[in-house]
């Protein structure tokens, strides 16, 4: 695994590696380097296998990162690239060309998140959700509770405690 | 001594209601055989009588159109008209209903009507599923029909006699009479057809509740439902007697008209337990090819002992 | 909205040269108003009743996660059959309609597209806690918190999928509310038609049906 | 003896780049909804097929029928929370989801698990593993009306289920697997009472041979229909089942071995043809595997030992920032788990990827094409979808 991450290291300018096992190493990247390391990675390295790409919304530092993760079936080690998108506007290129059922994750991606992949084949079309007119609503900026009590009938009589609060209340009830 | 056609009608009315309830409780007889295979209870015996209530009495219904209101009519029309023109018991002058007027290229007629009105009734529904059911539905009966036509040809030939009251009267006096041992290979023609008539699980695609649901019936509800349900029963059990006339020498009283036909009809469900469904494609192309070579083999064997 | 340009009106050239027009809104549904469906003579109706209490036809299609413990009914431990209970593939033969659990927004009109296509007498079992308040689910965005708000339920079953026992005392439950004439659940649903469009129409924004198509 | 000449005027013409270019206000095409309510759809997802005569000529796959935002509300429960909502993802085998959450914690929260929790969690996932094949393997016959295959395995599957609720007390979500080990040890008689279960999934392994696999319709709907080509493995990552039935050896308890699997021995069957019919018989040797790997399981497994290591209190658990891809073997191929933590109680965000996310979108999609009607479902049966896991 070592080898690959001193060739990786010296092609391309990586950030903040971490060996998390000895198959699995996470790595960021610059936005722009991402699809020329995938080409490298899937068609000289031997990652063949795209396993998944998803999407954290770090609402604090106004990112969203995405984490590319693949997997080379021979050797049997994996690899995630971090990339990070400013939130303001969202747009990152589609590596459809590379993985066929990259447009599926893009498309997720796109209707949940608000990422646009500008090319990747049916990323409009609903995934999803049916005509959706808030916010797209995997961000963190969303509140889902309030949403659902505005929307469908909350049936009264249902409290929800903060498990803390109400913990502490229940064992030490003097200290108020 | 002759009835008249008053009572003669009246007679046919009783035995078409015996042959009705025979039929419910025959349906749940099998649905009950076919439930026993799966190792369980299966519907109470009595249970198609409720479901035909049941259907009768819905409050609402909807139709797309007269043709689709004529649609069951038609089915059942075909299935009491096979009824009609067939002795149900050979010998009784009671249950003879009007067979001697019509011969079995009439009865061949009546089969083949309940399914075409049937096909322009669903037609009209609209719903797509019923459209690929009927093209499905007529494409395999027009190929079930070859080797049952051949089959009969067979008969007509060894019995010189068109008329199903003559073909039962030569099968009589003795079980070497019948036609399954004067000639077993159109014997096994007409019974590999009657798979097809049936509609049993290798060759039920029509009604496939996996691939469309269910086919032509997919639009009718309620009272059409009703309808075609009753058509059900009739028709399975005239169906059989039409075979156990045909191949099986007829029956001389009512129980011995029971026992043949719930054999007769329990090879279909037997065969049909055990095998998925052909598709429309495959199904016809072995109508074409196995039955069709033992029809012809049993039209030259009925020629030759001739 | 590429799903909308099935249902514009449009003109078409049919194989041998005939041009005609088609629109859609008005010819693929019939909108009427569903009316009160009076029951029949009492003495009649209670024949009835009893005769649609022995043949529940229940539509066969699982809206949620409960629909796992539907098929266990039709093996010979539970057997569902022995109740005159049978799965019907189409809404229009169906007289029963099992909403097994949750039920996402998107699912909710399939829902009651299929409701309306059933015909007279027709009974909603509801399974879970989903039905009642939401359940597990209560604050997510996409699944209803209240059933009876959408369409009017006869009996609910508790359980978070309930058992298969529990749905067979369930059909037993609803056995009783046929006879006894209580299972008017149409009828209700035709007399406050407004108030239970007006909250399908407050979550389904996409309407592009008529109201009542059946 | 006689050549029909091929008439395809009716049909579309094939474009350059493959696809065939047809409108549809050309009255020679239908469109047909395999719809969300079908009886032949393995779960809410939906088919709108484009049909030509009896030959399906475009498909798309519409999903979110159950979709109820898992990872939204996952961000807004305690670690300990997110298990009950967890594993309602997908019904038919729901402990791999325990166990994805539980070991991805673990490994976040730095928890090392004793050694009888291992065991029994291998032996839970095995179980779940023969629940779910019980009912897929007959399923497949069960899409050409062989109602006597589904309906015996179901059967014996609720033998099964009562083994989970002896085990756990739940029959179909069990919350067994809890973070740092496991609920509880065998109860006594646990396992006299499973080699019976055992016995009779044997006597249906080989009555279910006899009934779909040597029959000669099923082989006739089945061999040659819905052939996945061996490069299309890697372009459309094909995992589980559907690739080892084209004669690639994917399984994650061999290649990523976790838990106790590198102590079991046991050999992944492969197929050559990779139609329908090899993906049903690799599914039917993947259940013997599995009822052989349970027996194995319950023989080295040690009588007592500690079952649940010391976690802190969970319901302040904080979590430091971190993130792990963990992935595990369910019935339908690798089903992976990306977990990212920022330290506080709540997980940041979990993304859960399983097999039929992209078997049932686009490699659905790309099969279907000049399939008949009649095999849509059976193609999808095959390919083992689960329709809640796409959309989650």
């Amino acid at each position: 695994m070592n080898e690959i991450l001193e060739k990786i290291k010296s092609k391309y300018e990586i950030t903040d590696v971490l060996q998390k096992r000895d198959d699995l190493l996470f790595f960021s990247i610059g936005k722009k380097l991402l699809v020329d390391i995938l080409n490298y990675l899937k068609e000289l390295e031997g990652f063949t296998h795209l396993i998944m790409l998803s999407s954290v919304d770090w609402l604090e530092e106004n990112k969203f990162q995405l984490t590319y993760i693949l997997n080379h079936p021979v050797n049997k080690y994996d690899i995630a690239i971090r990339v990070d998108i400013d939130r303001d506007n969202p747009v990152m290129d589609s590596i459809h060309h590379l993985w066929i059922h990259a447009q599926t994750d893009q498309r997720e991606i796109k209707e949940l998140f608000g990422i646009d992949f500008p090319g990747s084949p049916g990323v409009n079309d609903d995934f999803v959700l049916e005509d959706w007119d808030d916010i797209p609503p995997m961000r963190r900026d969303f509140d889902t509770l309030k949403y659902a009590t505005d929307n469908f009938f909350p049936r009264e009589g249902r409290k929800s405690y903060d498990t803390k609060e109400y913990m502490k209340s229940k064992l030490y009830p003097d200290q108020g | 001594m002759e009835l008249t056609l008053t009572s003669r009608i009246l007679y046919s009315l009783l035995g078409l209601f015996i042959v009705f309830n025979y039929g419910l409780l025959q349906s749940g007889v099998m649905r009950k055989i076919v439930a026993r295979v799966a190792g369980r209870y299966g519907i109470p015996v009595y249970q198609s009588y409720f479901d035909i209530i049941k259907n009768l009495a819905k409050r609402s219904q909807i139709t797309h159109g007269i043709m689709f209101y004529l649609g069951p009519i038609f089915r059942l029309g075909g299935g009491i008209g096979l009824f009609l023109f067939m002795p149900m018991i050979f010998g009784s002058i009671y249950f003879k209903n009007f067979s001697f007027t019509g011969d079995i290229v009439l009865l061949m007629y009546f089969q083949f009507f309940g399914m075409l009105g049937m096909a322009l009734g669903a037609g009209e529904a609209g719903h797509p599923n019923s459209t690929i059911g009927i093209s499905r539905g007529l494409a395999q009966f027009t190929t079930v029909e070859i080797s049952f036509t051949l089959a009969i040809i067979a008969i007509a030939i060894q019995y010189q006699t068109l008329s199903v009251y003559n073909i039962v009267a030569a099968q009589q006096g003795g079980i070497l009479h019948w036609t399954l041992f004067q000639n077993p290979v159109a014997t096994l023609a007409g019974m590999l057809s009657f798979l097809g008539i049936m509609r049993h699980a290798p060759f039920n695609v029509v009604m496939a509740p996996q691939e469309i649901p269910i086919g032509p019936p997919t639009e009718y509800h309620s009272t059409y439902l009703g309808m075609l349900q009753s058509n059900r029963a009739i028709l399975h059990i005239v169906e059989s007697a039409l075979f156990m006339n045909l191949f099986f020498g007829g029956a001389t009283n009512w129980i011995e008209f029971i026992v043949k036909t719930f054999f007769i009809y329990f090879t279909t469900v037997f065969v049909g337990v055990v095998f998925p469904r052909y598709r429309v494609d495959q199904s016809v192309a072995w109508f074409v090819k196995v039955p069709l070579v033992i029809g012809v083999l049993g039209v030259i064997y009925a020629t030759y002992i001739n | 909205m590429t799903r909308m340009d099935d249902l514009k009106k449009r003109t078409v050239t049919a194989p041998d040269g005939e041009v005609f027009t088609v629109d859609p809104m008005k010819e693929y549904f019939c909108d009427k108003r569903p009316e009160v469906q009076e029951p029949a003579h009492p003495l009649l109706e209670k024949f009835f009743n009893w005769a649609r209490s022995n043949s529940l036809w229940v539509l066969g299609w699982g809206t949620g996660c409960g629909s796992i413990e539907l098929p266990p009914l039709t093996t010979p431990r539970f057997d569902m059959f022995r109740y005159g209970v049978q799965m019907r593939p189409t809404p229009r033969q169906a007289g029963v309609f099992i909403i097994s659990g949750y039920l996402a927004v998107k699912t909710l009109k399939r829902v009651i597209r299929a409701y309306e296509q059933m015909q007279g007498p027709k009974y909603i079992i509801a399974l879970g806690s989903c039905t009642i308040n939401g359940g597990m689910y209560y604050d997510s965005f996409n699944t209803i918190n209240r059933l009876d708000h959408y369409i009017p339920v006869d009996v609910y079953i508790t359980g978070c999928m309930p058992r298969p026992e529990a749905i067979l005392s369930g059909f037993v439950e609803l056995k009783k509310r046929i006879r006894a004439g209580k299972a008017e659940g149409a009828n209700d649903y035709a007399e406050r038609f407004d108030w239970y469009k007006a909250n399908q129409k407050k979550v389904i924004k996409g309407w592009d049906m008529p109201d009542y198509n059946w | 003896m006689f050549n029909i000449k091929e008439d395809r005027s009716k049909f579309p013409t094939m474009k350059d780049d493959g696809t065939l270019d047809f409108d549809l206000d050309s009255q020679k095409y239908v469109k047909i909804w395999q719809g969300p309510n079908h009886p032949g759809v393995t779960g809410n997802m939906a088919l709108e097929l484009t049909v030509s005569g009896d030959e399906v000529i475009k498909s798309k796959t519409h999903v979110g029928y159950l979709y109820r935002a898992f990872e939204k509300l996952m961000e807004r429960r305690k670690f300990i929370q997110c298990f009950p909502i967890c594993i309602r993802m997908c019904v038919p085998e729901p402990d791999i989801n325990e166990y994805l959450l539980a070991a991805s914690v673990e490994e976040l929260g730095g928890i090392e698990v004793p050694e009888m929790a291992e065991w029994l969690r291998t032996l839970v996932l095995e179980m779940a593993r023969v629940t779910i094949l019980l009912r897929g393997v007959p399923g497949q016959g069960g899409t050409m009306s062989l109602g006597m295959g589904v309906q015996w395995g179901v059967y014996i599957r609720d033998l099964m289920l009562d083994r989970f609720e002896e085990l756990t007390g739940g029959r179909v979500y069990h919350m067994y697997i809890a973070p740092g080990g496991v609920r509880g040890l065998l109860p006594s008689g646990f396992k006299e009472r499973m080699e019976e279960v055992l016995k009779k999934i044997d006597e249906f392994v080989v009555d279910i041979d006899n009934l779909m696999f040597s029959n000669a319709v099923f082989k006739k709907r089945t061999k040659g229909v819905g052939v996945i080509e061996k490069d299309w493995i890697d372009k459309y990552s094909v995992v589980g089942p559907n690739a080892r039935a084209a004669g690639i050896m994917r399984d994650v308890r061999k290649d990523y071995p976790y838990l106790k699997y590198d102590k079991l021995d046991f050999e992944p069957h492969t197929e050559k043809d990779s139609d329908i019919y090899a993906r049903s018989r690799v599914r039917w040797h993947d259940l013997q595997a599995s009822v052989d790997l349970i027996r194995q399981i319950m023989a080295k497994m040690p009588e007592k030992g500690e079952i649940r290591a010391k976690t802190p209190n969970v319901l302040h658990w904080k979590i430091p920032k971190g993130e792990t891809y963990k992935r595990i073997e369910s019935s339908r191929g690798e089903y992976g788990f990306y977990m990212v933590t920022d330290g506080t109680e709540y997980p940041r965000r979990i993304n859960l990827r399983g097999p039929s996310y992209n078997s049932a979108m686009v490699l659905l999609e790309k099969i279907l094409v000049n399939a008949n009607i009649s095999d849509v479902s059976s193609l999808m049966v095959s390919l083992a979808t689960c329709p809640p896991e796409i959309e989650r």
